[in-house]
């Protein structure tokens, strides 16, 4: 039981070096993720159950959820962003008019 | 007279503000009419000297930063970072060299306060669950000021991203993106059987699930937060698989504030009642109930439900107004 | 080692801390919500850690027995979940404050943020 | 019990209820609502205030059918009904007199949002001064920074989300700090609410056990609520948040929220540590320095400041430099010069909010020396409330700063040697830089213009609600000016009890 604590631990830290490591953001929010889920066996290792369940639901469920929609909104997942691209030109455009 | 002098005052300041109001949309509408012509001279020659000056000091600023400055104070304030973070770490750890060991039952806080808890809770408080009478009974306020937060979060969200008129002025992405009708924004699901099918199956589950752990709070593990949240994820999953459209047949943000006001208004309603009694040291009449059947400890249960539907709107809400900036 | 018996809270404080620089280090404003929220998860793993005894149960009255020797500390547990409350909304209104400043400067660098702020007109 | 000794816990969840209601209302009724709480909850708290003046005693009240180490409960005393009292009169009059500016920048749907936000932000502050529990105080510093950072954000101008996102970033990281520190403070004592904490922490020093994690426990508090204050080396984000912020917004956040953290402070110090252990610990010394650091500092960058809300918001940075440089001389006297200027500056930093975010809208223009120049003549009573404000900040004797700047000094003679030089020399310092910058605006607003410059027509008309707003927060310095040694000693006689 100890040692399998132990080995739920060192993967919490792995999860959080990955976390930080990442440049892809969808990955890192994946990857915390799964640091919420490994949290909450450990509080159920812990004994306590009511923990484990809000944290099974909020934090691997709707904070997760959030930050897919918030990086769907900046487009982050979605690659293939046109929108963003025009805008980007014409950003760039506007700076180079500025500097001159 | 008394009340003749505050109804006076009261018109005084009520005419005020509705002059205010026409006065402001007046302002508003002629702002949109005139154009920058209406400026004085004197306005734009203060402009154009404001404007000379800034763009003095914003060049010779970044003459200064351009190149080396950025990099070294960047530099700077990663080394800065690191060393407070490893003090951080060494003087966290050897604080933790000096607590008692994990799992010890002397440790300082199994005192007075946690064995009355274990020991009387079931009989004051009527919970089964000792951590659920704990937060809703013994340490009420708390939770009191918990449920004042994700209100006031759920507001500053709905402040945020509420579609209105200001967001749209200033941002060409967002105006583009709300127009586009390929954005996610429109997206309705029509046919994606796979999703439908599944969701037919496990929305009720869901919902079920939550409203057994909500009204189980105070018996099994859970309670009105996490059964809240739970409901919200299939709140969510419905209004992925079916669309907004389906969803606004009964859920609008009309619901919602109509569901938040009575919830949260019975919440601190039933604490203002157990606060006032337990201080003025009247017995509460609230019957407790039979330990371990669902109908008991009291108000627990009454707070439970509150609490649920008031995290299962937020949480609804939050998903609607991040997707598509309206409920 | 003390360090070794009290493995739960060594790993609380070093979560603690990687927490701490990522928030700080990273300029990406989605990194930094990520490392404030795993502040608080690893600080809510300490305070758990401090309720949990050895070879007891959760407390949850099961057969009418109601000795102090038979459950674990209720308290920490209790807290801990107001905070997790309190962490998912600080979490929830930050990332609606980073979707709107992308709609405002399409960027989530908080230094090119600030600085595109400075330049425009009050 | 008396009915009377019920009113801080009603004046609480009133304002949670009116908080709530409002997020049905339209604009105009959720404005008439806040008011309408607004003074009840004043006049209860008046109520409460001559009560506890009267009998010169503090009760506890319990939340709930508990008593205190199981349930929740508030302290109410002399101390907290005193600053309580100043501060609803502030957010009072500020709420009335920022009403103009803030119909006028706030989107017209969400205007009911910005009262829910002052309501919460107030009932926030409530707690933080009357509870006696120190994890219920963390859950309620939460209400007051998410409302705060909401309220910085109510104009959606960019500028606004900016300084928003500063104001998170740095006071969320100011909360964790400080749950951190209260965490390890419950594990090495074993309670929460703060006469029992008292209670081991002497035992803990007696015997000489957990001496470093005590330690360590105050400096996280300390660091974590110097973050939210805006103490010296961390003031970055206040420019930004006050400046932009909504007049009736800056005037709070500056007069209230700030202060509310350093009542908690000084809470934990006195009523959960033990003053006297504090003092054995050397983070006074650190507090000492940056305070004085931050009077230089914050007055340099106001002289430097373009626009008089710049300028006024900086010197904000310069007056808590003052209540920290008190706390950090490890005297009762320093603890209550202390208190008295954060009332002293909740009043008078208000009131120049106000003022001069209406001179600016009344002068069509932000500039600091072009546009002001003789807006007496044209908007007589925001001069004369600025030009209040800015002689009482530079310190002129009859007024509620000038006896903070005399306490101080008393104070410091009192402990003597190398601090009181240092606090002599900062404060001659620090009043003069006031005064070239407070003094020169006032003197620039009372200057006829001349013939040849260009003089805009005042583009907004008087309106009763700034009026009214700006003759309540007049009266209420004035009131502080005259009562200020009254004040003082009652607020002494409140800290020998608050221990």
């Amino acid at each position: 039981m100890n040692v399998i604590v132990m080995l739920m631990l060192v993967f919490l830290i792995i999860c959080a070096v990955a976390v930080s490591m990442t440049k892809d953001l969808l990955t890192s929010v994946i990857i915390y993720m799964a640091y919420s889920m490994i949290m909450s066996v450990v509080w159920i290792t812990m004994e306590s159950p009511d923990l484990a369940i809000t944290e099974a639901a909020v934090g691997a469920g709707v904070t997760t959820l959030l930050f897919f929609l918030a990086l769907k909104k900046i487009h982050a997942i979605d690659a293939r962003n046109e929108v963003r691209k025009a805008h980007a030109q014409e950003k760039l455009g506007g700076e180079t008019e500025h500097e001159k | 007279m008394k009340s003749k002098m505050m109804n006076k005052l009261s018109e005084w300041l009520t005419d005020e503000a509705s002059a205010l109001e026409r006065e402001m949309e007046a302002s508003q509408e002629r702002a949109a009419d005139e154009d920058e012509a209406a400026l004085t001279p004197a306005e734009i020659r203060w402009a154009q000297e404001e404007k000379e000056e800034e763009e003095r000091i914003a060049r010779r600023l970044n003459e200064w930063t351009d190149e080396t400055g950025t990099k070294i104070s960047r530099t700077l304030y990663s080394i800065l970072c690191l060393v407070i973070c490893l003090t951080l770490i060494v003087l966290l750890l050897y604080t933790v060299t000096e607590l008692p060991s994990f799992g010890s039952p002397d440790h300082p806080i199994n005192n007075e306060v946690s064995a009355r808890y274990i020991e009387k809770g079931l009989q004051e408080t009527g919970a089964v669950n000792i951590v659920t009478g704990m937060i809703l009974d013994y340490r009420a306020f708390d939770t009191l000021g918990e449920s004042s937060v994700l209100f006031t979060a759920a507001m500053v969200v709905l402040f945020l991203l509420r579609k209105d008129k200001e967001s749209h002025k200033y941002s060409p992405l967002a105006k583009v993106m709300h127009d586009n009708p390929h954005s996610d924004t429109y997206y309705e699901p029509k046919n994606d059987i796979i999703l439908q099918k599944t969701a037919f199956v496990l929305v009720p589950i869901v919902l079920l699930t939550g409203v057994y752990v909500v009204l189980n709070g105070h018996l099994s593990p859970g309670g009105g937060f996490s059964g809240g949240a739970i409901m919200g994820a299939g709140l969510i999953l419905y209004v992925i698989a079916f669309g907004f459209a389906k969803m606004r047949r009964f859920f609008t943000y009309k619901t919602y504030q109509f569901v938040v006001l009575i919830a949260l208004l019975t919440y601190a309603c039933s604490k203002c009642y157990s606060f006032f009694t337990g201080a003025n040291h009247i017995p509460s009449v609230i019957p407790l109930g039979t330990p371990g059947a669902i109908l008991s400890s009291g108000l627990i249960l009454v707070l439970n439900i509150c609490v649920g539907f008031v995290v299962t709107c937020t949480m609804y809400c939050f998903y609607a107004v991040f997707r598509k900036g309206e409920l | 080692m003390q360090l070794l018996v009290n493995y739960e809270e060594t790993a609380a404080i070093i979560l603690f801390c990687i927490g701490f620089s990522t928030m700080m280090l990273h300029k990406n404003l989605i990194k930094k919500i990520i490392g404030m929220d795993m502040m608080d998860a690893a600080i809510f793993l300490f305070l758990a850690s401090q309720g949990y005894i050895e070879g007891r149960k959760a407390p949850i009255v099961a057969g009418g027995v109601q000795s102090v020797e038979a459950y674990i500390n209720p308290i920490p547990a209790g807290l801990v979940l107001t905070g997790i409350v309190v962490s998912v909304s600080v979490t929830a209104l930050m990332l609606a404050l980073a979707v709107r400043l992308y709609y405002r400067y399409h960027t989530l660098n908080l230094d090119e943020i600030i600085a595109l702020a400075g330049k425009e007109e009050v | 019990m008396l009915f009377v000794q019920n009113f801080p816990f009603m004046t609480i969840l009133l304002t949670l209820i009116c908080a709530v209601v409002t997020s049905v209302l339209s604009g105009r009724n959720a404005r008439r609502l806040t008011i309408m709480m607004l003074s009840v909850v004043t006049v209860m708290t008046a109520a409460v205030m001559v009560y506890t003046l009267s009998t010169g005693d503090s009760y506890v009240y319990m939340m709930g059918h508990f008593p205190a180490p199981w349930g929740n409960e508030i302290r109410v005393g002399v101390l907290e009904t005193t600053m309580m009292m100043v501060f609803c009169v502030v957010i009072l009059f500020s709420f009335l007199g920022g009403m103009l500016p803030s119909i006028r920048e706030i989107e017209r749907s969400k205007y009911n949002i910005y009262c829910i936000l002052v309501d919460l932000l107030f009932l926030a502050l409530q707690a933080l001064v009357y509870t006696n529990d120190l994890f219920t105080a963390y859950v309620f510093i939460e209400i007051n920074t998410l409302a705060a950072a909401g309220l910085v954000m109510m104009r959606q101008k960019g500028r606004n989300l900016v300084a928003g996102v500063r104001y998170m970033i740095m006071n969320l990281l100011g909360s964790s700090l400080f749950l951190f520190g209260i965490v390890l403070l419950y594990s090495i004592t074993g309670h929460l609410l703060m006469e029992n904490i008292r209670e081991s922490v002497a035992v803990l020093v007696e015997t000489g056990e957990y001496k470093v994690p005590l330690t360590i426990v105050v400096a996280l508090i300390t660091v974590g609520l110097a973050l939210k204050s805006a103490l010296y080396p961390f003031e970055k984000w206040l420019p930004g948040a006050y400046s932009n912020a909504t007049p009736s917004v800056a005037a709070m956040l500056s007069s209230l929220v700030s202060k509310g953290y350093i009542f908690l402070l000084i809470k934990v110090y006195v009523r959960v540590i033990g003053f006297d252990v504090i003092c054995s610990m050397g983070v006074l010394d650190v507090l000492f320095i940056f305070g004085l650091m931050g009077m230089i500092m914050g007055s340099v960058s106001a002289v430097r400041a373009k626009t008089t809300r710049m300028m006024v918001a900086y010197s904000s940075v310069a007056q808590i430099g003052y209540i920290f440089t008190a706390l950090g001389l490890r005297s009762e006297i320093g603890i209550v010069c202390a208190l008295w200027h954060m009332a002293a500056h909740a009043a008078t930093k208000s009131m120049l909010f106000i003022s001069c975010a209406e001179m600016d809208d009344a002068c069509g223009g932000t500039h600091l020396r072009k546009n002001l120049r003789g807006a007496f003549y044209h908007s007589p009573l925001l001069a004369l409330a600025f030009s209040l404000g800015a002689i009482n900040l530079t310190g002129i004797p009859l007024l509620s700063v000038f006896m903070t700047k005399v306490t101080l000094v008393q104070a410091a003679i009192d402990v003597g040697g190398r601090h009181m030089g240092l606090v002599l020399g900062t404060v001659a310092i620090s009043t003069l830089l006031n005064a070239v910058y407070f003094l020169g605006t006032a003197v620039n607003l009372f200057t006829p213009t001349k013939e040849g410059d260009e003089v805009l027509p005042p583009t907004v008309r008087k309106n009763r609600y700034t009026v009214v707003g700006l003759i309540g927060l007049i009266a209420l310095n004035l009131v502080m000016g005259v009562l200020s040694q009254p004040i003082l000693t009652a607020l002494a006689e409140g800290l020998t009890r608050f221990a």
